[in-house]
């Protein structure tokens, strides 16, 4: 595995350590995204949600989508974490970063990692409400 | 030959595994694999989109399947 | 002031508390950029970076930022914070970051914040190298 | 009349402040605070940009200067 890249499915997301993972001597641009839950999906209000994985899988897709982003924007370090198990309102569910030299390139890779993310890793997030559980995505 | 189930197939299907080969021989491609699936629970029909991994990396329809393979329904992903 | 923006010239910057900042029941994206101290300039070694401000007028500089950016994408919350003084290779000079319902409207505010930072608010960075002194950008 | 003065524009005048009104009628204008300025010091007609705040906002050529107003020479900014 390349020490510029780190790769974690964990319970808990821990805010506070990304910006000592990208740090590098070579990067004067950090850009991170979280992803958190929300109080309301189309105006229901959301108690939590659940994140289930398939954990090998979700963590070789993740790789692979760190490593074309490093290669794409000459990256010095890259971070994708996400979280399983039920989340409550404002806690995070997901966070991925980018170092490098300028800010184009992290600002670009980081919006890329999330889009790609959602498309290609094994994740699925169920929404709960009051009365009803719901497979986000699942059905068109 | 077991297949893993996660998300909704796992509510779909009811258990966290299924075994298309009960009393029949078993299917020999990700298409045939995802044939029966259908035919044993419509409910897979209905949804956004369906995919199949073998040895945890998306494989195509004509890839072949074999007895020693982990082989995975995967739902629509919604991680994020 | 808006209690939904926080705006701040400092000494030193704590990046643990920006997620708590920005951390908002109706934001499910949250952006960040850090700038920080880049070891080599056009392969010149660089020892530390010092920035200087006109401080009234740069909290009023920020503060107009912010507040365009909550307008343009519906922020709940930004953040703006720079600091000033002596800093050396990896040590943050700049946060800026936003929160909103989805990830879109985050990802382009945080980078308006950190572009227009740059054109319009009044801090001066000066490079240390090993035998000159250089004022960024003073000179075409 | 005080100017603020910061960064490379403190480090050209030798002070963090100037009088432009050393023994002469103050400059009315922005425009003419400019030009006192790059006269007195040449170097600052070598500058990428130069910008006059008053009252800690941006100041267009044509703004009046007032005793009472806060004035300050703005040179090429570079935060962040």
């Amino acid at each position: 595995m390349d020490k510029n890249i780190i790769i974690e499915i964990v319970g808990d997301i821990d805010v506070a350590k990304v910006y000592s993972e990208l740090s590098h001597p070579r990067s004067g641009g950090i850009c991170v995204f979280f992803g958190a839950v929300r109080e309301f999906t189309q105006s229901e209000e959301v108690i939590a949600l659940e994140f289930e994985t398939y954990k090998n899988m979700a963590l070789k897709e993740m790789d692979k989508i760190a490593k074309e982003a490093v290669e794409k924007w000459d990256l010095n370090k890259v971070v994708i974490r996400h979280a399983v198990g039920k989340k409550k309102v404002e806690e995070p569910v997901v966070v991925v970063g980018a170092s490098s030299a300028h800010r184009d390139g992290c600002f670009e890779a980081c919006r890329f990692l999330i889009d790609t993310l959602k498309k290609r890793v094994p994740i699925w997030k169920k929404e709960i409400f009051k009365n009803k559980k719901v497979w986000v995505s699942a059905h068109p | 030959m077991e297949v893993l189930l996660f998300g909704i197939a796992k509510d779909i299907v009811g258990r966290s595994s299924w075994y298309p080969n009960e009393g029949d021989e078993t299917p020999a491609t990700v298409s045939e694999l995802k044939e029966r699936l259908k035919k044993s629970f419509p409910e897979f029909g209905k949804l956004t989109s369906l995919a199949v991994a073998v040895n945890s990396e998306y494989a195509e329809d004509s890839v072949s399947l074999g007895q020693n393979d982990e082989i995975a329904i995967i739902p629509p992903v919604s991680g994020g």
